[in-house]
């Protein structure tokens, strides 16, 4: 092998080597002055969680522990109760009393979500958590369930970062994901918890159609 | 909570009629119906404090069987045959006339009567056919039924009397009958033996008995 | 044992045995809903259909009503099987409603589970499914959700056939049947809670673990209940540090997997509030929370003076029987050594003699009942203080065949099984056992039974107002009948274990007589002599002869039958040091109290009424600076510079295994790996030291109590009373009746009673009970606000003021 | 091709028949008095010889059954007056018309069983046959031919009339004998519960339906020669055959086997009304496959070639349906009844029932979809496995699997009339099907 040779490989490794950095160069600087300015994310982010409510302010919420059941990093504590006659908290006999999520463990794989049988789990494009101490990164009933109109809670340090405006977009595809998990089934109510109760047409599905009843 | 004389007195008799206590719940429940004009809660209790077992058990027994009545049915209960020989004749459009006649759809009751469908009768031969208080009515047509219904209203007889009533409101019968009978049914029960008509004498029945 | 193939492979089975218990026993599973390995099979809810090849041709089979037969060839997962599984799952579904989420049983459901494994992928029902009230409370423990309900008759069944409390039924008929109670006639069965155990589906959910948690998240441990003598097999659950749950384990030699209500619910104690988490000392009227040091400090010291002043015979020791026998035996060896007083026992005053309990010759297992032609209960109700036992006697009474005498001053929870009845009246008993031993009139037919072995006699204390020596007569009659297998019973959990492990005043460790000249290997410098029992002590105390009293586990304000002399006797004592998890009425009077842990809260064992070691196991940390009671035991002897050196529990089973001689080789590597239904002592092989026979000479020994009135007492336990334990469970805590006076009607009649009598100066209600003798009246013992009557066997009934 | 052998007293005797003077003055009770003196033996012989099968529905010979009976006593005899199977009305007619032959035959069947208590059940809906019973029974003891010492002998027999409460499942011999003992009617299982081992309170127990203890005087009476010279050569005897719906004549009408379905519908029923076409028939009760004209009116009656073309006569109870029949409606009816009528133990009955019930409703309402059809069948085969006839009995009794049978005739006669409705989509009244 001869030394002109070896020279023309070492230059067409080099090349190699740095063929990317060269490709990037050619490229649009893309820096976003965050947190001056967002960027958009994804549809299926995985932000931090809320817990939603019906229509009419109920939550959906059973206490049912399949979330925290199916939670690979068990970082979620769930605690059911009697729901009260007078004043139920959710549908059905059965309310979610306690609820943390300990987001310092939390891995965001969003299993929670896809065990959730009422989508009383969500997730949000909400990602600014940061927090002073570690009791505040676990994070209770009172800060993950949204407000009476739908919106996640404003938590104190998340006020100036995060953009609200943009969750409109962003959970729809977690909410609409039907209980069974199939497109076609979209609009059949996964369970009916006693007579009457609950038995209100779930989201809008995910082929985007009107739920259609009983036709399956 | 306690029964008549009379019924405690029909209590014994039936009890003794049979090898083991129990037995006798079937027959001392149409006894509690005669009592109340239904199937009462006292009247379960009674039947298994005679028969010693728990009300549970009772209520058990009672609740599997369609003539106990848990509920008032009038004094008039009246049970429309709608399986399928009845019905093929026609039996839904009685059902209705009767309903309509009566102001009471199947299943329910006012003080007087009482209307619901029933599963078949035995008197397909007959059909349509319904029941009167457990006495049969052959060969019904919509406006026979709903005079039927008029009668019992007006009319109101302490006896239903299937030969009065076939006489008045029936048509064809299953067979020939011939047989004229004088008895009848005073509730909502049949009228039978020990638990049934008033004009039966019980005592005159099987006098040799030996149990 | 017959050969038949299963899925192509031979297995042997039993002959006759039904095919899904021969299957499942040999390694297959079929799946079911109605079929209860301790129940007839009913063949209702269809699951376990199998295909059996037969004379003509194969037949789609249930195979919980089909006997095996030699030969058969079976296949269980054949594709019409598969078929007839889905279908039946679908039907099943069509009406069930699918609230999973929100169900108790969610989980750890059979109808889930089979779902999954077996069941159509979806529904094909468009229909509406059937809808009813969701759950109803059927008892004060019980809750029944009838949409859930499948229909397997689990439930109807286990309360006809097992417990004899027909109060759950089915009612209506096809499509609309459902089970239920009667309209006002509540679940109210001692056995309730077995029914939501059993239960297959959500239907029938128990109200102290509704919503309580789900099952991914318990863990869960075997142990054994902590308030019966039976050694009932339990799984205790736990999640969060909590005990949330016990479940009863099917264990063959015991409880066949079933729990009274109290031993299931009970264990609410555990978490209880009021659980005492720091040392007290007595501080004026009430307590101050003290350091450990300071506690035992003070106790050592004050234990020390005592000793020093009066000599070590002025300390004596009650209770024990509440701990491990770990524990009693840190405690005997703390008395009888560190101390150096005999005076130590674990019977509250109300059993029978030690040697009886610990060391009868030919002392039977409750598995004999399973063999027995006749069984004799001359004991207290066992409905009321034996309920796993009253089930193992009524299963041999009803489905065995066993002929069944109870003797009892009433009618028992047995009468409608049982084929003699015969009641005495109380104090009675001795003539009662000439005559039956004559078989003279009237007990010729009862006699005539009893020759016809095997015979399995009960014997105890029918109650506590009952002279202790006629159950020792009685289980010397027994011990003649042919093939006779004699339990003695007493009611108090591991009173038995304490008593094997020493803490008796005529006992040593293992079942080695008091006072022989043999010495107790081990315990050379022990005091072995005979010393005072629990009255005698109480006696000793309230004569200023005792001056320092330990209560383990112990409260004998309300435990010791004679609560007068009780109360005397702790009023007159110079120190009363406590170890109890509670503040009792005693505890409350103590100088010193120190906490304890509770079961589930400590590794041991414990032994039950046949003699049968077990383990129990720890699951949750027990309250704030709470310690095992040997831990505490063992501090207290070393800072009286008498060590006694123990170092862990298992350190102490050791020295049970080496120095108590009838529990040589019972090791907890034993328990916990190879005899895990546990192992009665002593094994093959060991001696007993101790062979005790009864005689029958013993007549008017001792006496239940003083004669102070025209009507003979008897004084039994319920099943819900207001001992500590139960006090402190919220579930169960209300179901102890209060009490009340039982008359016979023409008694009640004869002094113009209606409506309440006064006993004795205490204005009871009245009940009337055509069962119990003349001249006698009953009174339960220990219920809430309940009289004082425990030293007498006769009192005073005269008609209660108002109706 | 009528003929008068049970029936010749009723109709000689339109108006008294049922009273004890009638049936002494027809030689009544010499049958039994002449069958006290001979031996179980001789008796259960004869019953064997005669060929007479049960006439509840089963079809069982008598005599075997007689002949399994455990040696255990006490023993019980139940007759079976439990009938209530849709179109059938015969036990009525025996039970008003002619009770003292069933109390005679009740005496023959107790001697030759070693019984000396006897029950008599009879549905709840028919009290007026039960009050005739009970006053024949009553007259039988003032005869001395019950009770202590029956016709001055030595042997003691009692009676008890007793009435159901309106379950049809009762009429299954395992419910009735639970129904009996004050229980639910629910069956029991069988092994172990057969009634001939542990019957009525766990004792060995005959159950026999009223026809047959009916037959018994007769056989007793005239004796076997004759009653096997009645009949046809396999299944002897006579049969009561309950025809009702659209014919000229319904009505019970005592016929010997072998005759062929067109004689018994055109030939003694008289043809279908106003002179319509036959459509279908059901040949032996609700629970019987149906017949059509096409393939089966010409063929005879007989136990063996009615099961051999897939149903079966059963209580021999007819069901004739015209041409203006709307088949759906009809077959909802049919399972609606055993809907109903289901004891509730068996999850496929229990729940299957009441979901074909609901299907055809909704078929009949005009909520039918395409793929119903197919569920029909699947669910029925989930209820009946494998849909054949006779029904494999995977159930405890055979109320499950035989309530299919409607549903099963419908989709293989009248499939295109499913369709229809299917295809029609829009709500239609069921009412009126006569018209």
């Amino acid at each position: 092998m001869s030394e002109q040779q070896d020279l023309f490989t070492a230059v067409a490794n080099m090349w190699k080597g740095f063929r990317v950095t060269f490709r990037q160069m050619r490229k649009p600087r893309v820096t976003t002055q965050y947190p001056k300015e967002f960027r958009e994310k994804p549809q299926r982010f995985h932000g931090r969680h809320v817990l939603n409510r019906y229509d009419d302010g109920m939550e959906k919420c059973i206490g049912c522990e399949l979330c925290a059941g199916v939670c690979p990093a068990k970082c979620i504590y769930v605690r059911g109760a009697d729901n009260p006659i007078d004043d139920p908290v959710s549908p059905g006999e059965r309310y979610g009393y306690v609820y943390e999520i300990n987001m310092l463990r939390c891995i965001f794989c969003a299993l929670c979500v896809e065990a959730c049988p009422t989508e009383a789990i969500t997730m949000t494009h909400l990602f600014e958590m940061s927090t002073t101490n570690r009791q505040d990164a676990i994070y209770t009933k009172d800060e993950l369930l949204v407000q009476p109109d739908g919106t996640p809670n404003h938590m104190f340090d998340e006020d100036h970062l995060a953009d609200f405006g943009e969750l409109a977009a962003a959970d729809g595809w977690m909410r609409a994901t039907s209980p069974q998990g199939r497109a076609d089934f979209s609009g059949v109510p996964g369970w009916t918890p006693s007579a009457g109760v609950g038995l209100r047409p779930a989201e809008q599905g995910q082929s985007g159609t009107e739920p259609e009843g009983e036709d399956a | 909570m306690s029964w008549s004389e009379e019924s405690l007195q029909r209590a014994d008799d039936i009890l003794a009629r049979y090898p083991e206590k129990r037995s006798a719940v079937m027959p001392l429940l149409y006894v509690a119906m005669r009592e109340d004009g239904y199937l009462t809660d006292d009247g379960m209790r009674q039947v298994a404090e005679l028969t010693g077992v728990t009300p549970a058990q009772v209520q058990s027994t009672a609740s599997f069987y369609n003539m106990y009545k848990r509920e008032p049915v009038g004094k008039y209960l009246v049970s429309m045959c709608t399986s399928i020989s009845c019905f093929l004749m026609g039996a839904d459009d009685v059902l209705h006339a009767i309903e309509d006649e009566a102001g009471i759809p199947a299943g329910e009751a006012d003080d007087e009567i009482g209307v619901e469908h029933a599963e078949c009768i035995g008197a397909c031969g007959g059909a349509p056919a319904c029941l009167v208080n457990y006495e049969l009515i052959e060969g019904l047509t919509p406006d026979k039924a709903k005079e039927l219904v008029a009668w019992l209203r007006s009319a109101k007889p302490d006896v239903i009397n299937a030969d009065e009533m076939q006489a008045l409101f029936g048509g064809k019968t299953s067979f020939d009958w011939g047989i004229r009978e004088e008895r009848g049914a005073v509730g909502p029960f049949p009228a039978f033996g020990p638990f049934g008509t008033a004009d039966v004498n019980t005592d005159a029945l099987e006098p040799g008995r030996s149990t | 044992m017959v050969t038949i193939t299963i899925d192509g492979t031979e297995v042997q089975v039993p002959a006759g045995e039904l095919l899904i218990k021969a299957a499942e026993d040999s390694g297959t599973y079929i799946p079911r809903f109605c079929w209860h390995r301790r129940m007839n099979p009913v063949g209702m809810c269809r699951m376990c259909l199998v295909e059996v090849e037969g004379p003509r041709g194969i037949m789609l089979t249930p195979s919980c009503t089909m006997p095996v037969n030699d030969g058969m060839v079976v296949h269980t997962k054949s594709p019409t099987v598969e078929k007839a599984q889905e279908g039946v799952l679908e039907f099943l579904l069509l009406n069930h409603p699918l609230d999973c989420p929100v169900c108790d049983k969610g989980g750890e459901c059979p109808l889930q589970d089979q779902t999954l494994s077996h069941g159509p992928g979806e529904s094909r029902m468009v229909e509406e499914k059937r809808h009813y009230e969701k759950p109803i409370p059927i008892s004060d423990l019980v809750l029944l959700d009838r949409e859930r309900c499948i229909l397997c008759a689990r439930c109807v069944r286990f309360s006809e056939e097992i417990s004899g409390d027909p109060l759950i039924e089915f009612m209506d008929r096809g499509n609309a049947a459902e089970v239920n109670t009667f309209p006002d006639e509540p679940f109210a069965s001692y056995f309730s809670g077995n029914t939501v155990q059993i239960c297959p589906v959500g239907a029938l959910t128990a109200s102290a673990y509704r919503f309580r948690a789900r099952p991914w998240d318990l863990r869960e441990v075997a142990s054994v209940n902590p308030l019966t003598t039976t050694g009932d097999g339990v799984t205790v659950q736990a999640s969060q540090n909590e005990v949330l749950r016990f479940l009863g384990v099917d264990n063959d030699a015991t409880n066949h997997g079933w729990l009274d209500d109290r031993s299931r619910f009970g264990f609410e104690w555990i978490a209880s509030p009021d659980r005492l988490a720091t040392p007290l000392a007595k501080s004026g009227d009430g307590h101050t929370e003290v350091s450990w040091g300071e506690a035992l400090g003070a106790a050592a010291e004050n234990l020390s003076a005592v000793i020093e002043a009066h000599g070590p015979g002025a300390v004596a020791a009650i209770g024990g029987a509440r701990g491990t026998n770990e524990d009693a035996y840190a405690l005997a060896s703390f008395m009888r050594s560190s101390v150096g007083s005999p005076n130590l026992d674990a019977r509250l005053d109300d059993g029978l003699g030690t040697h009886l309990l610990s060391s009868l010759a030919g002392k039977g297992e409750i598995g004999d009942l399973e063999t027995a032609r006749t069984v004799l209960v001359w004991a207290a109700d066992l409905k009321e203080e034996h309920p796993v036992l009253y089930l193992r006697v009524r299963r041999a009474a009803q489905e065995l065949g066993a002929t069944l005498i109870t003797v009892h001053p009433t009618a028992t929870g047995l009468a409608d099984r049982a084929t003699h009845t015969v009641t005495y009246r109380p104090g009675e008993g001795h003539d009662l056992l000439d005559r039956l031993r004559a078989g003279s009139g009237d007990l010729a037919d009862v006699r005539a039974a009893l020759d016809e072995g095997p015979v399995v006699a009960i014997v105890g204390r029918t109650g506590l107002a009952e002279d202790p020596a006629l159950a020792e007569a009685v289980t010397a009659f027994a011990r003649d009948l042919p093939q006779a297998s004699v339990l003695p019973v007493v009611r108090r959990a591991n009173t038995y274990g304490a008593i094997d492990m020493g803490v008796a005043p005529d006992l040593l460790p293992g079942r080695v007589a008091a006072g022989g000249d043999a010495g107790h290997t081990g315990w050379e410098k022990a005091d072995t002599s005979v010393g005072l029992d629990t009255r005698g002590i109480l006696e000793a105390a309230a004569d200023g002869r005792v001056k320092a009293l330990l209560l383990v586990g112990a409260d004998p304000l309300r435990d010791v039958p004679d609560a007068d002399l009780a109360a005397r006797a702790l009023d007159a004592v110079d120190v009363v040091i406590s170890i109890d998890c509670f503040l009792t009425d005693s505890t409350a009077k103590a100088d010193i109290v120190l906490p304890a842990l509770g079961f589930t809260e400590k590794e041991g064992t414990v032994t039950n009424l046949e003699g049968r070691v077990m383990k129990v196991n720890r699951i949750v940390s027990g309250p704030g600076q709470a310690r095992a009671d040997w831990s505490i035991i063992d501090d207290l002897a070393a800072r009286m510079g008498r060590p006694l050196g123990f170092e862990s529990a298992e350190a102490i089973s050791l020295a049970i295994a080496e120095h108590a001689p009838a529990y040589g080789g019972i090791t907890w590597f034993l328990l916990d790996w190879k005899e895990r239904d546990g192992v009665v002592a002593p094994r093959d092989g060991v001696e007993q030291p101790l062979q005790y026979i009864p005689t029958t000479s013993l007549r008017a020994v001792g006496s239940g109590g003083a004669k102070r009135g025209g009507f003979a007492l008897h004084l039994g336990r319920l099943l819900y009373d207001d001992a500590v334990l139960t006090r402190q469970g919220a579930s169960i805590a209300d179901l102890a009746p209060g009490a009340y006076a039982v008359l016979n009607p023409t008694d009640a009649d004869r002094i113009g009673a209606n409506g309440h009598v006064e006993v004795d100066g205490h204005r009871l209600p009245l009940r009337r009970d055509a069962s119990l003798a003349e001249g006698t009246v009953a009174v339960p013992f220990n219920q809430p606000d309940g009289p004082p009557l425990g030293g007498s066997s006769h009192v005073d009934v005269a008609p209660g003021a108002g109706a | 091709m009528i003929v008068e052998a049970l029936t010749r007293r009723m109709n000689a005797h339109p108006t008294d028949s049922h009273t004890m003077e009638r049936y002494l003055e027809t030689g009544g009770y010499e049958a039994a008095r002449g069958a006290i003196t001979k031996t179980r033996d001789e008796l259960v012989e004869t019953v064997k010889e005669s060929g007479v099968i049960g006439r509840g529905g089963a079809g069982f010979p008598a005599g075997l059954k007689w002949s399994f009976l455990a040696p255990a006593r006490p023993a019980y005899l139940v007759v079976n007056g439990d009938e209530s199977e849709p179109g059938t009305f015969k036990d009525r007619q025996l039970l008003e018309r002619d009770p003292h032959a069933m109390v005679e035959g009740i005496i023959i069947a107790a001697v030759a069983n070693e019984v000396h208590h006897a029950f008599v059940y009879i549905r709840g809906e028919y009290p007026k046959p039960a009050r005739r019973v009970q006053q024949a029974v009553a007259d039988a003891y003032a005869k001395g031919f019950l009770g202590k010492g029956i016709f001055g002998g030595d042997y003691d027999l009692d009676v008890t009339v007793h009435l159901g409460a309106g379950a049809y499942i009762c009429g299954e011999e395992t419910a009735l004998l639970n129904s009996l003992e004050g229980r639910r009617g629910e069956p029991r299982l069988k092994p172990p519960y057969f009634p001939a081992a542990k019957g009525l309170y766990m004792a060995p127990t005959i159950v026999n339906n009223v026809e047959t203890i009916s037959n018994l005087p007769y056989i007793f009476g005239e004796g076997v020669d004759w009653y096997k010279g009645l009949g046809h050569e396999v299944d002897t005897g006579t049969f009561l055959m309950s025809i009702s719906g659209h014919v000229n004549k319904p009505g019970n009408y005592e016929v010997v086997h072998g005759i062929t379905w067109r004689e018994l519908i055109y030939g003694v029923a008289g043809g279908i009304r106003d002179g319509k076409e036959l459509k279908a028939w059901v040949p032996g009760g609700a629970s019987a496959p149906w017949f059509v004209p096409e393939e089966h009116l010409d063929l005879p009656i007989t136990k063996d070639e009615t099961g051999k073309q897939g149903s079966m006569l059963g209580s021999g109870a007819v069901i004739v349906m015209d041409e203006d029949t709307d088949m759906v409606a009809a077959a909802e009816r049919l399972v609606r009844f055993f809907a109903e009528e289901s004891c509730g133990q068996c999850t496929p009955c229990r729940e299957g029932t009441t979901w074909l019930d609901l299907i055809l409703q909704r078929v009949l309402h005009g909520g039918g979809r395409e793929q119903d059809i197919d569920l029909l069948m699947d669910v029925s085969d989930n209820i009946s496995v494998g849909l054949g006839w006779p029904p494999k009995q995977t159930t405890i009794c055979p109320l499950g699997p035989s309530a299919v049978s409607a549903t099963l005739s419908l989709v293989k006669h009248f499939r295109h009339e499913v369709e229809e409705h299917i295809g029609r989509g829009t709500p239609v009244t069921i009412s009126g099907v006569s018209s």
